[in-house]
């Protein structure tokens, strides 16, 4: 399915059943400097084989958000229901039996691998975690996946600090896809990234929803780059969602105040291309 | 450049008094525990060897303790005494055992300080030559000296100077506090008493000394790599200036905080200080305890020398927050 | 015309003791009074070095093996480190990447902005209060009377960064070396930065070294563009010849790589991706760097480092297509 | 230069190992070399080192031989250095790591008690156990862990404090893996280097406290340690020295020994593998 088909089940389509909501989810908690109200209920929907963006600066609660999602923090209210299921207030045994649905990619290619294993060992954990398939079975679907994502299948042996920042990315991918998750939750892949490097992940992400059909929730700062390929945008401000519509209109049709002096602000890469009120966002 | 001044908040230092609480309560009932785990008779066992023969010392002990009372009244007891500062009675001593720890406390304090003194003013100055000469001769060694003296057991450093600088040299005495032929008070006497002085608080100092060198070595070492220190030569600002003014405060700040948790190391060093250089402080009569396996006294001492330790880490805590004003306070 | 405020020749760095790790090799450029340059290219390119290079402030282990960096007209003594001092935060000032780190955390913000000038300039302690107040004023940040006395884990990213701007103009250089300045900036807060660099230079008629991966920002910056690429410049060129006719296939390959709005086409990959890595400093290719990765690379691009000549290193460069 | 502090560096390493080795060696062959009881009288009490053939290193004040009392030493410094870290260190790894992971509550009570235990002053409890107890190795042992342990819980909890944090670990939940699998089988690995370094320290502090114990004269009476030899040398200090020196050095070299194989271990499990940057 392409990406415009999509945004336009997704605009004109409620009956479409979403994969994964988010209902009025609070998240608060204490830190050195005081309580933090960081999500102040936010509600979203996730439909099958789209990609939506989150997009916010630093301390908007984006990445708490994503958390509270992926079950890692737990909300103080408000559900997170994946095909249907509530998994707000699951126990951690019982939280798993949904993992498999649900994977992510995270910002920091060089955090997010363990440095003591193999890249075989790291794409084939998810596998074994789960229980899924034969050793025999597992194996072979590693050396799947490590091809799928661009990965030369005779680098299995390696650690991932023989890696680059893209590889390890892919790396990455690769164990997030080995349970074939219908939901994607990226948090800011590719911002760690050079741009040429930034490319190629993000154009192996579009290949891979065309091919798998999963749906995204693309969390990033960076407004241009969603404008690319997302189907839909909610922009974040606060702790809450501040505007939500396909990617185009948010981008050329801004609403809420914030939407419109993130878009001002940002750096058009063409001298020509004035922002805004017809002048660049720096100069004259 | 000006002094940075902040006020406390209430909470806070509330907060760090009730742990300090919490604390004694925790290290009083461990010792009620040891206490129920020395083998046969409890008040023998406190008595030590020289209260056994007493009958009547012996059944003031049971009373004291509750010693046929069930457990947790003979907790609720035992740490009523430390509440109270009733601790008791030393037989051997002749004097009450709060009394007594509190007329020897001054010659270990006197003693520590020097010690941590000593230590600090070596150490950084060690720490901040090796970090600045790094991988260069000084700082091998320095590096080396500092290994040496983490690696040497303290008491046999204290006999071999004693060997080398009183024996051999006679510049220092070999143990005690003063001469019996020394004044009393005015500068001789001063004089004397740091002339007793100098043996065992280098001694104390040496492996802290060992310790403070390298966590200033590394401690500059880290902070010199950092973007201040880039932005700061980034100014023109001179090598001397970075090293010593924008580096230093930042590795020297922690070691506050260090010295803190040392303070029950010197404690139980002094254990071994005392006993090699005879000096009348409460390492040598917590030595003196175990002989006479007096384990009331002993208990005592290990009781109130960790109230020390809760009470100086206390005022580290409420002192670090005023002189650095990064850490925050919760 | 008068010579240039800043010129770098064939400036050379390498791994000390380590000749074949040749981390810059032979880059030149050059600034005039009141310019932007901005030196545009990904992490490991060596445009950091290349700053680094003219403050003096290599990183231990690395040295200068070459080149002549002149400033004002005089050679600049970058390996002289005292001769060095009375250069930097005098005549060149320097903003660095990280905010958050770039401020020493036990001085107060009003201290650490006075002793750029105490250093420099013989001034009374409270006239340099003073100018600090003024400068906190200039770079615009509230109230600057009462932060002064601020430390700087009270202030926000954006207001260090203006801190950090305000210590580097404190002595009204006549170059600003900005060294990925707002990278770890939000876009709002970039927006803002940029502009204030874009009014003081209107002010105080500085030149700027820009170095940054950010297209976006060299498009709406800079007068004119370096591109680097494995330690060396690819091309050059003021910045609307360079957005309008890229020359090298890497500034292409970036260009096109670069998210830019309208240009989706549906049912196609959404960005134009280069294929491959930087490879590391041990396992350079011969010839051209770039080769690897290069779509129009030929047999003599392994043969021969291209020359720099007419603003472009590469054999296959655009201008030389179309001349047989 | 460079080339000179690395062999320099690995260079002590090695004299580390070489140390170490011939102090295990000396503890492992005691009972050949010296086939006797260490305790009894073999020469003229108080022969000085090189004055008999028989005592190479001379005799203390009952005649007793140095050289075999500086055998049978070695086995209790040993002992009881690496009994009581390796007790330490689990209980410590324990402690730590599931401080550190879990956070909370669980952190708040397990830190009370570590600090309860770190703020008496160590020696001090070590002598109190050993005296409620009575003087026995597997008592020293003992006292020697519970006052070794919290600094390695302290450490382990920072390490996994930070680790807890890294994206590797979130993956890991993520992918449905249990609490005791991500902390043994995924942080644990990362922690370990540093905690090994701590360990070989460990074991040289533990050593050097235990004669400091039998220095003081309550050590295990039923086992000739260094410590005991200083402690029974100290009356003839002005006439002979050398009764304290040689097992001093013993004691000063194990500990020497034990910090250069740590600082070796350091360099090789922990290669600062810093990121590179832009």
């Amino acid at each position: 399915m392409t990406s415009s088909a999509m945004t336009s089940v997704a605009t004109t389509s409620s009956a479409v059943t979403p994969v994964l909501s988010v209902r009025d989810l609070h998240c608060s908690f204490e830190t050195t400097r005081g309580r933090v109200h960081a999500v102040k209920g936010v509600s979203l929907d996730l439909h099958p084989g789209e990609t939506l963006a989150l997009v916010g600066e630093s301390g908007c609660g984006k990445t708490t958000l994503a958390r509270c999602i992926l079950g890692l923090q737990k909300p103080t209210s408000g559900k997170v229901l994946l095909d249907g299921n509530n998994l707000v207030g699951l126990s951690r045994r019982e939280a798993r039996r949904h993992r498999p649905r649900m994977q992510c990619v995270f910002q920091d290619p060089f955090a997010s691998l363990n440095p003591r294993k193999r890249v075989e060992d790291l794409i084939r954990e998810p596998l074994d975690v789960q229980g899924i398939g034969t050793a025999v079975e597992r194996r072979r679907q590693v050396l799947e996946l490590m091809e799928r994502v661009g990965l030369r299948p005779d680098w299995g042996r390696r650690f991932p600090h023989e890696f680059s920042g893209g590889q390890r990315q892919r790396i990455g991918i690769a164990r997030a896809l080995s349970l074939r998750p219908a939901v994607l939750i990226c948090d800011e892949p590719v911002s760690a990234l050079d741009v040429s490097v930034q490319a190629q992940i993000v154009n192996l992400l579009w290949e891979l929803q065309r091919d798998l059909g999963m749906s995204y929730l693309f969390i990033t700062h960076d407004l241009m780059l969603v404008e690319n390929f997302a189907d839909r945008v909610a922009m974040m401000y606060q702790g809450q969602i501040v505007e939500e519509g396909p990617a185009l209109d948010v981008w050329r049709n801004p609403q809420h105040a914030f939407t419109r002096s993130l878009i001002d602000a940002i750096p058009i890469p063409d001298p020509d291309v004035r922002l805004g009120s017809g002048r660049s966002a720096f100069a004259e | 450049m000006s002094a940075p001044r902040r006020n406390l908040p209430f909470r806070f230092i509330g907060k760090r008094i009730l742990q300090a609480v919490l604390t004694i309560l925790g290290i009083a009932i461990i010792n009620f525990f040891l206490l129920q785990l020395a083998p046969g008779d409890a008040a023998e066992a406190l008595a030590g060897e020289a209260g056994t023969a007493d009958a009547g010392y012996l059944a003031n002990l049971r009373r004291e303790f509750g010693l046929d009372r069930p457990l947790w009244e003979q907790l609720a007891t035992f740490l009523m005494r430390i509440a109270t500062f009733n601790l008791g009675y030393s037989f051997r001593y002749g004097e009450t055992i709060s009394t007594l720890i509190l007329s020897r406390l001054p010659a270990t304090l006197l003693l520590m300080a020097t010690s941590i003194v000593i230590a600090l003013v070596i150490g950084i100055l060690f720490g901040v030559t090796a970090a600045r000469y790094f991988n260069r001769l000084p700082d091998r060694l320095i590096s080396l000296v500092a290994l040496l003296f983490y690696a040497t057991p303290p008491f046999w450093i204290g006999l071999m100077m004693i060997l080398v600088f009183s024996v051999w040299l006679g510049w220092a005495p070999t143990g005690g506090m003063r001469d019996i032929t020394a004044p009393d008070g005015g500068i001789a006497g001063v004089f004397d008493i740091a002339r007793h002085l100098a043996l065992p608080a280098l001694t104390q100092a040496f492996f802290y000394l060992a310790i403070y060198t390298r966590l200033v070595r590394a401690g500059m070492l880290e902070v010199l790599s950092l973007d201040y220190i880039r932005v700061a030569r980034a100014k023109g600002i001179s090598e001397q200036r970075v090293a010593y003014r924008h580096a230093l405060r930042n590795a020297v700040l922690p070691l506050v905080t260090v010295v803190g948790t040392n303070i029950g190391g010197f404690l139980g060093g002094a254990v071994l200080t005392e006993t090699v250089f005879s000096w009348p402080g409460i390492g040598r009569l917590m030595f003196d305890a175990m002989l006479q396996r007096d384990l009331n006294l002993l208990l005592s001492i290990l009781v109130l020398s960790s109230v020390f330790v809760v009470i100086a880490n206390l005022a580290v805590d409420l002192i670090y927050p005023v002189i650095n004003p990064t850490v925050e306070l919760r | 015309m008068s010579a240039p405020l800043l010129s770098i020749a064939d400036l050379k760095v390498r791994i000390r003791g380590n000749p074949q790790a040749r981390l810059l090799r032979g880059v030149s450029l050059s600034i005039d009074r009141g310019e932007t340059l901005a030196v545009v290219g990904e992490s490991g390119c060596g445009k950091s070095l290349t700053s680094l290079a003219v403050m003096g402030l290599l990183p231990d282990g690395l040295e200068k093996s070459g080149g002549v960096i002149r400033f004002d007209g005089a050679d600049l003594p970058v390996t002289d480190n005292e001769a060095m001092r009375k250069v930097r935060g005098r005549r060149i000032g320097m903003v660095f990447q990280e905010p958050m780190a770039a401020l020493n955390p036990v001085f107060s913000i009003g201290d650490q902005v006075a002793e750029v000038i105490h250093e420099h300039e013989a001034v009374s302690h409270a006239a340099a209060m003073a100018r600090v107040v003024d400068l906190l004023t200039q770079v615009q940040l509230p109230e600057p009377a009462r932060i002064i006395h601020e430390y700087p884990h009270r202030l926000s990213g954006g207001q260090r960064q203006r801190v950090v701007i305000a210590m580097a103009l404190a002595c009204r250089p006549d170059l600003l070396i900005a060294d990925e300045p707002t990278t770890a900036l939000d876009v709002t807060v970039q927006a803002q930065i940029m502009r204030l660099l874009h009014d003081l230079q209107d002010d105080m008629g500085i030149a700027i070294l820009l170095i940054t991966h950010n297209l976006g920002l060299v498009a709406q910056m800079a007068d004119r563009v370096a591109v680097m690429y494995a330690g060396r410049k690819v091309e050059e060129a003021t910045t609307r010849m360079l957005f309008a006719a890229p020359q090298h296939p890497y500034t292409r390959g970036l260009l096109a790589a670069t998210p830019r709005p309208g240009r989706r086409r549906p049912g196609e990959p959404p960005l134009t991706e280069i294929p491959g890595v930087v490879p590391a400093i041990t396992e350079m290719p011969s010839g051209c760097r770039f080769r690897p990765r290069c779509m129009l690379a030929s047999d003599i691009c392994a043969l021969e480092d291209p020359p720099f000549v007419d603003g472009v290193a590469c054999h296959r460069a655009v201008s030389r297509e179309l001349v047989p | 230069m460079r080339s000179i502090s690395f062999i320099l560096r690995h260079w002590t390493t090695a004299l580390g190992i070489l140390l170490l080795a011939a102090v295990i060696l000396m503890a492992l062959t005691a009972h050949l070399v010296f086939p006797g009881d260490p305790y009894d009288m073999v020469g003229a009490p108080l022969t000085w080192p090189g004055e008999s053939a028989d005592t190479l290193l001379g005799t203390d004040s009952l005649g007793r031989d140095m050289a075999a009392g500086l055998f049978y030493g070695a086995r209790v410094s040993l002992l009881v250095g690496f009994a009581s870290a390796l007790v330490a260190a689990i209980v410590g790894v324990l402690v730590g790591a599931f401080a550190g992971y879990y956070g909370g509550w669980t952190d708040d009570v397990l830190m009370r008690i570590t600090e309860l235990f770190q703020t008496t002053p160590q020696f001090m409890l070590a002598l109190a156990v050993v005296a409620v107890l009575g003087p026995s190795v597997t008592v020293i042992i003992l006292s020697l862990s519970a006052v070794s342990w919290p600094a390695v819980a302290r450490l382990v909890r920072g390490e996994f404090m930070v680790m807890r944090e890294r994206a590797f670990v979130h993956g890991c939940v993520v992918a449905g893996m249990s609490d005791l699998r991500i902390i043994f089988a995924q942080i644990l690995p990362n922690v370990l280097p540093v905690i090994i370094v701590m360990s070989t320290i460990l074991v040289a502090t533990a050593i050097l406290m235990e004669s400091a114990l039998s220095f003081l004269g309550f050590g295990d009476p039923n086992v000739l340690t260094w410590g005991t030899m200083i402690g029974m040398g100290r009356g003839q200090l002005r006439d002979a020295w050398y009764i304290i020196a040689i097992p001093g050095v013993a004691l000063l070299l194990t500990a020497l020994a034990l910090n250069l194989v740590g600082e070796g271990l350091n360099d090789a499990l922990n290669p600062r593998l810093k990121q590179r940057k832009g």
